[in-house]
């Protein structure tokens, strides 16, 4: 039983991006070092830092921490055979795949909303080969971030091994030089694109995530070729200097800044607000239906100009006041 | 089966109680959490939680949603990062892991990915892997909280997400697996099992109340071994489900009151 | 010319420590998990966790964040055959190296004190064959405690090829199965002691290095077997709680915990205290001699009891408040 | 040479010229510190200083002592770890480096590891690579800082520590190293070295006020190729001596004075 994947030496899917580092080392090469202020809209980090056919990979967890003002307006554009990590994805891979945004799909996690369930939109543009796909596991993903971040063009692991996850990716295997052991080799993972929503940057683009967990946020900002950071709050250069300790990404790899109060809404922005768990239940049963899916993506995204708009739509600052009011443990979820 | 309880507050109970006090535990999303957080409010408060986004040991005030969330890093004493967590499973760290249920089969193989026979054309996708993949294959004891019946516990799963066995003893290190790890217990509704140290095939060891052996092979799609001497589970206790109930899961998140 | 050396496969010299990660687990597997009272004294963590003949490594930069206290009082109690990791080490292995308490070293930097030009009594150490040598850079080495921090048996990296850093260390050589191309595989170091000296710690040994550089101490603390913390300040469990985020060391990697107030002296301590560099300049002037060495090494470690001793003996907190004057630009280091 | 400067000043100076502006320059123990603080202070404001143990862009109060000290970390735009500013270089993100001098040949390679046959047991032990062999491999150009002479400026280097050009076109390459990077110029207290393209071998570009080719040739143990046209370096102005002297150095670690 099994026997064609307990001892398989490399997946069969296809490698979506390219891990050679001189390639990559030959972008950043060319990437602006320069102190400039890079402080813009969501409309032109968009319009101008995506293009169709990038690859691109979200910070946060799926739910939490999330760049949604950014996704919504990739949505809005219209951006059309996009790549995506699906590392830890949830709201993030189902707003993209839904609106046919993507056509591959680098899955770790995806369709589902944890305890919530699954989402049927997302299952839907899932089943689908308009997604070509491959499966790894969130480690995976994770060390192929920081692989890329390295400069390298794979890392060992020993995970996945003897897997159909292992089967259906594009890892290989390795044999150390030093034990003669078998591990995984995961080929680094250099994003186009990355997205990451924060509590804090400056208008260089230094960015602060100052509470809850950092995913691979750091390792993914340094692998990726262009970074567009949303933030929760613009704070002043001396700010980032006089704590050097705190800055989680470094300006240099950063590409665009938008300061996007709320900006991670429906999900949970440590510190700062809970899940809109009622937007959630509402958004899970109206993609049930196809046309639900319709409704929902003219009423939430492509009939509202912007992120302002969403925010008055969903209940406005009363809302997240209330939203954060659980976040602080002054309410429970129930109200 | 008792009316005092239904079937995930007894998955939740029964799973608790393998949660051994001062051990690693590192922590999936839904019934996994409600059954960690039951532990430490009863006999093991020193257990040390560890969350794939990063946070370890937090004094959570409250269920989390997301294995992500703000909850998962409250009091914690270190907030970080899924890699960081991640190198501690690799790194020999994690005592237990503590995982969903899927399709599983008599190894003790998960299936979490896809239903169906064209891998990119699935007749149902599920989520993938997630953290599972990872942790099954580094901690080194893997348990599953799962509802048992025959369409979960099966022959041979369609996908092997998440490694158990693979097809029985010295596969994992023969894949490259790090030594001695692997499934330990799988708990469920019906009974909880474990695993035959020779063949490595699954074999009931507890049978919860009122639960025969004909009726948990019933609701499984392979033949169960059996261990030597049959336990009979105690059924939650009073505090138990009062602590679950009140303090661990009031809004009804997992145990769907 | 040097043909020989530029197109070498693999190092030649020894490797000191056991790249194996299921040695490594089976260590990890027993480390004990439970929140326990962990403090002591320096005697007792000397006497207690260093045995001779292990390999240890010391955090910070060798005169920057230094745990003074544990290095004299290894010297005190006479350790010997120790193995070492020379990496950005500077009185750090002097002292041992000088003493005779270390038989082996994995070097990237010893024996210079940068600017301050280099130590006689280190340089007579390291150029006798009782200490048996390879050497490696300090990328290398900070990579290494990365592999084993990641539970791996190696890593690979894109230096030291070509040259006779690879030549002497006991590197080899990978190729990549995706590219193709050939890397340096650095193996995997887990030290049996790390040794480190940060600003806060809690009983347990939640440890927090809250200002200047973090060096490799992040990995080094997770790649040894047991770990010495040495603290300005000893904090309470509650403190560590309050913000997750700043935690640098987990308790689970560390096994003894003492508070060394000044405990870096003479190494600079971030935002403490400055170098004492009316120390260095006697230290590198007695160790000129033989006759010198040994007078220092008597009157400094041998004849002093403890370290609040060697404090009084090199003028008190009188003198490190004046060292706080300077580190914190209130004074000039020339008074 | 001219009475109003010494030789380290000449180098500091000279070197301080050749970094440009919102480039990210990895810097070494020693002149390297002394020639960027002094280029910030005059041309290049918004140079990013990058030390190994891991400080980015700091607002240096004064000279640091280490390139650990809490003095390259004050008012940093991020003190990290050492990993994290390493894999910077090996990402590509870095422009140059600054390294100070030892043994050197005629590729650019470095010697700071030992003198003397034999490894075990050397003539004269030196520190090692430190980062300078990572610096060297990864950063785009390398920068060599050094008093020249021939005991420096040698044949055969004894131990390539830290390497050039290693033996030739395109043996960094075949070695692993990554592509397209190397040696870029040598500052000496006589002259600017460069590489000639097709050979890699090291040449004279501009001679400083005063020196002869003769002069440099003499003081240098292998034979120097030549540019096309030979520049004199302009020496030393008031304003870089003075600020050197009086706010990057004015202990006169680096100086001397």
């Amino acid at each position: 039983m099994y026997e064609d994947i307990v001892d398989l030496d490399a997946g069969i899917e296809e490698l979506f991006c390219d891990p050679d580092p001189d390639n990559a080392r030959a972008f950043f090469k060319n990437k602006n070092r320069g102190l400039v202020n890079k402080v813009t809209s969501v409309e032109q980090a968009v319009g101008v830092h995506i293009n169709d056919g990038d690859y691109i990979a979200v910070g946060g967890f799926g739910h939490v921490r999330i760049p949604t003002a950014i996704l919504m307006e990739i949505v809005r554009q219209k951006k059309r055979n996009l790549g995506m990590a699906g590392h830890t994805s949830i709201y993030d891979s189902d707003l993209l795949a839904t609106a046919g945004c993507m056509d591959r799909c680098d899955i770790s996690y995806v369709i589902g909303y944890e305890i919530r369930g699954l989402s049927a939109s997302a299952r839907r543009a899932f089943q689908s080969k308009d997604i070509r796909k491959t499966d790894w596991s969130n480690g995976a993903l994770a060390w192929r971030f920081a692989a890329a971040a390295a400069g390298l063009s794979f890392i060992p692991s020993r995970h996945m091994l003897g897997t159909d996850t292992f089967k259906r990716s594009a890892a290989r295997s390795i044999t150390c030089p030093f034990t003669g052991k078998k591990f995984a080799a995961l080929p680094a993972l250099y994003p186009d694109v990355a997205i990451i929503h924060v509590h804090e940057a400056d208008s260089y683009g230094n960015s602060l995530i100052k509470d809850g967990i950092m995913v691979s946020d750091p390792q993914l900002a340094r692998a990726a070729k262009r970074v567009i950071i949303t933030c929760e709050r613009l704070i002043s250069h001396d700010e980032v200097r006089a704590n050097p300790q705190a800055t989680t990404i470094p300006y240099w790899c950063v590409d665009a800044v938008v300061e996007v109060p709320y900006g991670s809404h429906p999900g949970n922005m440590p510190g700062e607000y809970w899940f809109d768990e009622d937007y959630f239940k509402m958004y899970l049963d109206t993609v049930k239906t196809e046309e639900g899916t319709e409704r929902f993506y003219q009423e939430y995204i492509y009939n509202v100009k912007n992120f302002e708009d969403y925010i008055e739509k969903i209940g406005g600052v009363r809302r997240m006041i209330e939203l954060r009011g659980i976040e602080k443990l002054i309410f429970t979820n129930k109200g | 089966m008792c009316a005092d309880y239904n079937p995930l507050e007894l998955l939740v109970c029964v799973g608790s109680r393998v949660i051994e006090d001062n051990s690693t535990v590192f922590v999936g999303t839904g019934v996994p959490m409600a059954a960690t957080m039951l532990a430490q409010k009863l006999h093991s408060p020193n257990v040390i939680t560890i969350f794939e986004a990063g946070a370890v040991a937090p004094q959570m005030p409250g269920l989390p949603i997301s294995v992500g969330d703000s909850r998962t890093s409250y009091k914690a004493l270190i907030a970080s990062t899924m890699n960081d967590v991640m190198e501690a499973c690799q790194r020999g760290m994690v005592d237990y892991t503590f995982l969903g249920g899927a399709q599983i089969d008599m190894y003790g193989n998960l299936n979490s990915t896809m239903i169906g026979e064209d891998y990119q054309q699935p007749k149902a996708r599920l989520p993938g892997s997630g953290g599972a993949n990872d942790l099954a294959s580094l901690c080194w004891r893997t348990i599953v909280i799962t509802p048992m019946d025959n369409r979960r516990f099966v022959e041979r799963v369609d996908f092997i997400t998440t490694p158990g066995y693979l097809n029985g003893k010295g596969a994992r290190e023969k894949a490259g697996l790090p030594a001695n790890t692997g499934p330990y217990k799988v708990i469920t509704n019906l009974c909880i099992l474990g695993y035959d140290d020779e063949t490595c095939r699954m074999r009931i060891e507890s049978l919860h109340p009122g639960v025969s052996v004909e009726q948990v092979q019933d609701n499984c799609g392979f033949e169960l071994l059996k261990a030597k001497s049959l336990e009979i589970t105690p059924p939650p206790t009073q505090e138990e489900l009062r602590i679950l109930r009140e303090e661990v899961d009031p809004d009804g998140y997992i145990i769907g009151r």
